[in-house]
């Protein structure tokens, strides 16, 4: 082999900028055309945006659960719908909402803004990221396909044992959910991994962790957290699924098993996961705030601590979830404190946003609306959770219509709000066309208000005494015109989510066009064209401050020097971002696909045969190699000593 | 308040926890206005203006009182926390010594089934256990002492206007101590999604004086009535031969079964099936010519009565009071 | 780019590849490491939590697995870790020959170890259908097999290619170096698990 | 640290103020007050002889000094005071002592640094011999106290050391405790030299807040463990029937693994947090790229 001088290949620099340079870097990074193109992309964009799209089906299809639901509980001893169908309902609705939606969701943002707030070409293990998504699709598709055929699950999100073990759940629904989780478990533990190698590893020269944006800590902080508990809901339904398949006993008291073994694995996953759809929606709320509030946001190291204190109190306070079922009583206090501290790193950072538009010139465009609405909900939900930290309190509020209340405020309030937020404020990166102003404040004011006459009322309910999970509720408890309300606010929700998708479509096609940097905005990714090219920036920024494009007004910084003629990324160092090395990047491939269809069987047919697992494993293991084997011929990329 | 109201002190516990309720509401309120307030106040400050201006280099002006007001604030979070967590504890140790003076306590074992609640009452002279099913008598100013146990899967005790909840978990007793103070009529619900007919899990508690409590304790202990009208009679060998004598029992009769709930006075209770219909004769027949239409799925099935069967039976179970 | 530009230094003479946590995927293994070794931790809890609410450990009338296929799998397992630092040495000074010969002596080891670990599952004296004692340790072993074969198989691959026209890029030697990196993982997991599985329900007993 | 000791009383239940406290009186064992005699006495000489030497870095010397003062305070007020023999009737107060050593004890010993200063406290020539053992040792010594070695030590003495045929054997023997103790130590003190001032400490903390985090699920998962197990896992503890303070011994284990678990727990969090502040502030100042 030849060896060649670093100075003999194609990079862009002083020969090779403009026009030439974006011709000859489109076509390196370029898909083919077409369909094919379309499923063999590694590109994070395309793969982010089609991760947005069918998290924003699977919401709608939440969605119309939830609505569904409320049309049988707004009238007392309604007969409209079987129990059966009822708890297939709500099953579903939380699943899709937590599993198919808001994690999800949260990483998808993440795999389209990541890179382009860092500064590089694309993820890291881009075939892996294309693999992730076609098994989130898998997953998804399965469970509601199979609610359709009528055999939907029916345990629940949480799919407590025993009621989910072989003896109180026969047939296939639980194994369905089951399956799903583990469809979901392996798309966003592949999306966690890529993203703390591309955060660790890809950011531009001179971004620093001090000056990474707080979207970016937030995605860093939340794969860990992924990383660290989604083990813990895939051992968990494993084990369920060998009880239910080849009779082992872990949930069952009657052969030394415990059924709280399985809350303990669940919460043990499920209560980071709420902070795991929280944390990056705080990025938004910060990215949004520093924008519209012109102002840098304020006390950014406590943002950051913030951040990482939340993540990690999220793995001490899982018992929280089971105060009811017995615990030692000695540990209540514990609890209790521990619980509480969880919202001091909350109150920090809503003290620190809204300093940060008490400081600044807010403009209140509509993405910052989103923000006000989320202060204004989220805190009501931070707030009657500190309630519910408290023992003797939740021995009363838990599994009730209260309970209902908060989580849907924290999680609305605190996720989907800052989500609908982010999608405004940057569509125009996604879309090159700005979404419409009046009717984005429409369904603003329909959904902020149509969500507080849905849920607020459910508090009273839950001290009423309304329990969650019935299919209907007697006559004369006086829960009538409350749940009323709250169907009628449901329906206002709706309709605000029919304008703002609405909108979305009509923007997609008429909306303004956009440029590159619409708000006047500071962070890197409004450095590059909207929508950006294949390859992200024609030449690697460079940053010397957490607010780039505010400080840096008349030309931007940047490095030289990667090939253009194959696909390469700069790697650098990890807490001060000095470039280091020169990586390769994955070319567009079909394998991720056909391993995922691999896996995809394997999956499914071990919800009938558990031999599935054995035979199942040769097509994966063929995939993979397929997926692994180095390009042929060997590129010509010497090696630099 | 009403009958299944946790906001009532109808109870010891309920009590204490609804004062801490209340305490943890009004800090909780305080914290939101001053939010909002904050919140507000950016709004004011400098919102709308400079619409479209570039950012104002001389925008970070407050720095330093904002610093200030930052580490008053969170000093002021982790205080009223602590403050909280304190309440929390004072009051969880003020139900923990709920018989402090060591009364002697009603005993009863109470299992859950899917969808019903078995309830035994238990005395010292196990002769005098009293068996009865989704209805429980408290004498009031007496503590019961409640021990949870569940034939299939997890539910929940919950009589919100005495308590807070306490899990049924298979393969584990949890125990409850409850402290009625007023007399009434509580209404307790599953509190834990227990599968197809969880909403109809219903236990009505009953409070009444320790003479009234004594009186009904020596009821339950008779067997049931032998019918006196023909068609009561007719209910009576219908119900001991056929198939209900298999999963019910009836004091006194050889109607024996176990699984299903205690029927002996049945008639004296105030619902049927868990609370799913009121206790009357309209309930009744409802209940037996179409166990399956008012609470699909439960695990009574539908017999098939004809016209005569079904007043012959719903009569004869209208007098076991 | 919209803004100009101004330039601000050259990359073209950085490397293109590199060792340890200079290289990309080095990071998707300790990431992997990470989301393995909770795993492990946690069935590792699972086997406390239910240990804690026994009185006996096996529960009656069961007795503690035969040691001796799991021992001899565990001494064949620490052995290979010799082999296995030489082809990471190997991998590390871009000595093809050596890493080619080293890495092929794991496999084989591997392929031997293969037998002791068969006879493992029969050693057990429980079945995973006995109580949630014998479920419990023989998924902590099946979970171990499969991080064992996958690795296995995966030495098997990289070797292939060692002897292909690949072999000649210097990202081979990076991925040999790493896939000795995941070998130690593989026995490091093992220990606390032969411990879990063979000794300690011998010690409480 | 008094705070910390008044809230932890606090949670202690109802019946504990009405028994403990006062039956319990400072008698230090021997086998325990010698050693950590000894050690402040080698501190004074060594301190007393650096501080006739040196003009400079007499500031560094005093800090250093009031570190080790804070951590010898600890490490005595755990072994050598009623907390130590209330730790022979109750788990919980055992316990406490545990954390004590491993926590607050261990990390103010290892950030005061007293290793040239207990150096010396010996003659020259002693003080030689030492330096050339050390040298022997610096491979180990590099292997063990890389940041993950070190965390799995510590977990490795924390978990085996709580297996019940082990803590039987320390609770049964003077002799074993003292190993027990001892080992707790010695990891700890590994533990957080390979946080401050290891390897982690040189790459930057995040690796440190890693560990730290890794350490308090580790010890966390113990703590949980006893903290929901119902039954008693020790024979010592169990065949001593009721604490003094009122606990059985089931709940006594409780307590003991809350110990564990919530405050032990968030000391880890709380040093990780602190070392994840340092690495922000050490990345805020980096030169990564040429200035423009």
């Amino acid at each position: 082999m030849t060896v060649l001088s670093g100075k003999d290949l194609p990079r862009d620099g002083e020969q090779l900028q403009g026009p030439a340079l974006d011709a000859r870097l489109a076509r390196t990074w370029g898909d083919a055309p077409g369909l094919w193109g379309w499923i063999t992309t590694t590109d994070h964009k395309r793969i982010g945006i089609r991760y947005i799209v069918t998290g924003m089906v699977f919401l709608v299809l939440a969605g119309l659960s939830a609505l569904w639901m409320r049309l049988q509980l707004a009238t007392p001893e309604n007969s409209m719908m079987t129990p059966d169908r009822y708890n297939q309902l709500f099953t579903m609705h939380g699943t899709t909402m937590m599993f198919l939606f808001a994690v999800p969701i949260m990483e998808a943002m993440a795999i389209y803004l990541v890179p382009l707030m860092i500064g590089t070409r694309n993820i890291s293990f881009p075939r892996l990221n294309a693999f992730s998504y076609w098994m989130y699709l898998a997953g998804g598709v399965m469970i509601w396909v199979a609610f359709v055929l009528n055999i939907g699950p029916d345990a629940g999100w949480f799919s407590y044992t025993p009621l989910s073990g072989p003896q109180f759940s026969p047939g296939k629904r639980v194994d369905i959910w089951a399956q799903m989780i583990t469809f979901t478990e392996v798309a966003a533990l592949a999306v966690a991994v890529e993203l703390v190698a591309t955060i660790l590893k890809q950011r531009a020269p001179g971004m620093t962790l001090a000056r990474m944006p707080l979207f970016v800590w937030g995605a860093l902080v939340t794969a860990f957290m992924v990383i660290f508990s989604m083990p813990s809901v895939a051992l968990a339904s494993s084990l369920l699924i060998a009880d239910r398949l080849i009779g082992t006993h872990f949930y069952n008291a009657a052969e030394h098993g415990d059924p709280l073994l399985w809350q303990h694995l669940f919460w043990f996953f499920g209560h980071p996961e709420v902070y795991i759809i929280f944390l990056p929606a705080t990025g938004f709320v910060s990215h949004i705030t520093e924008a519209f509030s012109r102002r840098p946001v304020f006390a950014y190291p406590a943002m950051v601590l913030s951040l990482v204190t939340t993540g990690l109190l999220a793995f001490g306070v899982w018992v929280h979830h089971m105060f009811a079922t017995g615990l030692p009583r000695l540990g209540y206090s514990f609890y209790t404190a521990a619980t509480l501290a969880v919202s001091i790193p909350a109150a920090i950072q809503i003290f620190c946003w809204i300093a940060t538009m008490w400081d600044g010139r807010p403009r209140f465009r509509v993405p910052l609306l989103y923000v006000v609405a989320f202060i204004v909900t989220f805190v009501i939900g931070g707030l009657s959770g500190v309630m519910q930290a408290s023992v003797p309190i939740d021995l009363q509020v838990h599994d009730t219509y209260f309970v209902v209340a908060h989580f849907h405020y924290v999680l609305v309030g605190g996720a989907v709000f800052p989500l609908l937020g982010a999608f405004t404020y940057w569509f125009p990166k996604f879309t090159g066309r700005m979404m419409d102003d009046r009717l984005g404040k429409i369904a603003f004011w329909m959904i902020f208000i149509g969500f507080q006459v849905a849920f607020f009322p459910m508090h009273f309910l839950g001290l009423m005494g309304m329990p969650r999970r019935v299919y209907t509720y007697p006559t004369n408890m006086g829960w009538d015109e409350l749940n009323l309300l709250a169907t009628i606010g449901s329906f206002v929700v709706a309709a605000a989510f029919l304008v703002f998708i609405v909108n979305a479509i009509f923007s997609l096609a008429r909306g303004a066009v956009a440029g590159a940097n619409p708000w006047d905005a500071p962070g890197l990714e409004w450095a590059t064209s909207s929508p950006p090219p294949q390859y992200n920036f024609p030449h690697i920024p460079v940053v010397s401050s957490r607010t780039p494009l505010w400080d840096n007004r008349n030309h931007l910084p940047v490095m030289t020097g990667l090939r253009v003629d194959d696909r390469e990324l700069l790697l650098t160092s990890v807490m001060e971002a000095i470039p280091d090395v020169r990586d390769p990047s994955a070319m567009p491939s079909a394998w991720p696909l056909w391993a995922a269809m691999a896996t995809t069987c394997l999956f499914i047919s071990s919800i009938f045969t558990p031999w599935a697992v054995v035979i199942g494993a040769f097509p994966v293991a063929a995939a993979l190699i397929g997926w692994f084997w180095p390009k042929s011929p060997p590129g010509p990329e010497p090696v630099i000593e | 308040a009403g009958i299944q109201s946790v906001s009532d002190d109808a109870g010891r516990e309920s009590g204490l926890i609804w004062s801490l309720f209340v305490l943890f509401g009004i800090v909780t309120a305080i914290f939101y206005v001053a939010v909002i307030a904050f919140l507000i106040a950016a709004y004011w400050r400098r919102g709308g203006s400079n619409q479209d201006g570039l950012p104002d280099e001389g925008g970070v002006t407050r720095e330093r009182s904002l610093r200030t007001a930052f580490f008053l604030w969170t000093g002021a979070v982790i205080g009223s926390l602590s403050l909280l967590a304190l309440a929390s504890y004072f009051t969880d140790r003020g139900l923990a010594s709920v018989n402090p003076e060591n009364k002697p306590m009603v005993g009863i074992d109470l299992v859950a089934n899917q969808w019903w609640w078995d309830v035994r009452y238990h005395y010292d002279d196990p002769s005098q256990n009293i068996r009865t099913a989704n209805e429980i008598h408290l004498p009031a100013g007496v503590p019961a002492m409640i021990s949870l146990k569940s034939n299939d899967v997890i539910h929940s005790f919950w009589v919100p206007n005495l308590a807070g909840k306490q899990d049924l978990i298979p393969g584990r007793i949890n125990d409850i101590v409850l402290m009625p103070r007023r007399i009434g009529h509580y209404r307790a619900q599953c509190a834990e999604y227990c599968g197809l007919q969880h909403a109809h899990m219903a236990l009505d508690v009953i409070v009444e004086s320790p003479a009234d409590f004594q009186r009904w304790e020596a009821a339950q202990r008779q067997p049931a009535p032998a019918p006196a009208t023909p068609l009561a009679q007719a209910g009576y060998a219908y119900v001991t031969s056929r198939e209900c004598s298999t999963c019910h029992n009836i004091a006194g009769t050889n109607a024996n079964g176990t699984v299903a709930p205690d029927l002996t006075h049945v008639a004296g209770r105030r619902t049927i099936a868990a609370g799913t219909l009121p206790m009357n004769r309209a309930g009744l027949y409802a209940w037996i010519a179409d166990p399956q239409g008012a609470k699909p799925g439960n695990n009574m099935p539908t017999v098939g009565l004809n016209a005569d069967e079904l007043h012959a039976v719903a009569a004869y179970l209208e007098t076991l009071k | 780019m919209t803004l100009p530009v101004r330039f601000a230094g050259d990359l073209a003479e950085l490397p293109t590849s590199a060792f340890g946590h200079r290289s990309l995927t080095w990071w998707g293994i300790v990431a992997f490491f990470l989301i393995e070794g909770t795993t492990f931790a946690l069935a590792i809890g699972t086997y406390f939590y239910l240990m804690g609410g026994e009185q006996t450990w096996p529960p009656a009338p069961f007795s503690p697995p035969n040691p001796i296929a799991g021992t001899i799998f565990t001494v064949l397992l620490l052995l290979s870790e010799i082999p296995n630092t030489l082809a990471k040495r190997a991998a590390e000074r871009k000595d093809l020959r050596a890493l080619r010969k080293y890495l092929l002596i794991v496999c084989a080891m591997c392929a031997v170890m293969v037998i002791p670990r068969a006879f493992e599952f029969a050693s057990l004296n429980v079945s995973w259908k006995d109580n949630a004692y014998g479920s419990v340790i023989w998924t902590l072993l099946f979970l171990h097999v499969t991080n064992f074969l996958t690795d296995f198989a995966d030495s098997l691959v990289l070797a292939g290619l060692l002897f292909t026209k690949h072999s000649v890029e210097s990202r081979r030697f990076v991925d040999a170096a790493e896939n000795a990196m995941y070998w130690r993982f593989v026995w490091l997991c093992w220990l606390p698990i032969y411990v879990l599985i063979y000794w300690l329900p011998r010690w409480v007993s | 640290m008094r705070r910390a000791a008044f809230l932890l009383l606090l949670l202690v239940p109802a019946p504990a103020f009405a028994h403990g406290g006062e039956q319990e009186a400072w008698r230090p064992e021997t086998s325990i007050a010698l050693p950590l005699l000894l050690f402040a006495l080698l501190y004074a000489i060594g301190f007393a002889r650096l501080w006739r030497r040196s003009d400079l870095g007499r500031a560094s010397l005093k800090r250093g000094a009031l570190l080790f003062a804070a951590g010898w305070a600890m490490l005595a007020g755990a072994t050598a005071s009623p907390l130590h023999t209330a730790g022979e009737r109750s788990f919980t107060f055992h316990m406490i002592e545990h954390e004590l050593i491993m926590l607050p004890a261990a990390l103010l010993l290892v950030l005061a640094r007293p290793g040239p200063v207990l150096l010396w406290a010996f003659p020259a020539s002693l003080r030689t011999a030492f330096a050339s053992i050390a040298r022997g040792g610096r491979g180990a010594w590099s292997l063990a106290s890389a940041p993950l070695a070190a965390t799995g030590l510590q977990a490795l003495a924390l978990w085996a050391w709580h297996m019940p045929p082990l803590f039987d054997r320390a609770l049964a023997s003077e002799g074993w405790h003292i190993a027990q103790h001892l080992s707790f130590l010695l990891t700890a003190l590994l533990f957080w030299w390979a946080m401050a001032h290891g390897r982690a400490g040189r790459n930057g903390y995040g690796l440190a807040a890693l560990c730290l985090f890794l350490t308090s699920l580790v010890g966390g998962a113990l703590g949980v463990l006893m903290a929901v197990s119902t039954s008693p896992w020790y024979r010592g503890y169990a065949a001593m029937g009721m604490t003094p303070w009122g606990l059985s011994p089931a709940e006594d284990q409780q307590l003991a693994g809350l110990v564990m678990w919530v405050p032990g727990g968030a000391f880890h969090a709380a040093a990780a947090l602190f070392f994840l502040y340092n690495w922000l502030k050490a990345s805020e100042v980096g030169h990564a790229v040429p200035a423009e």
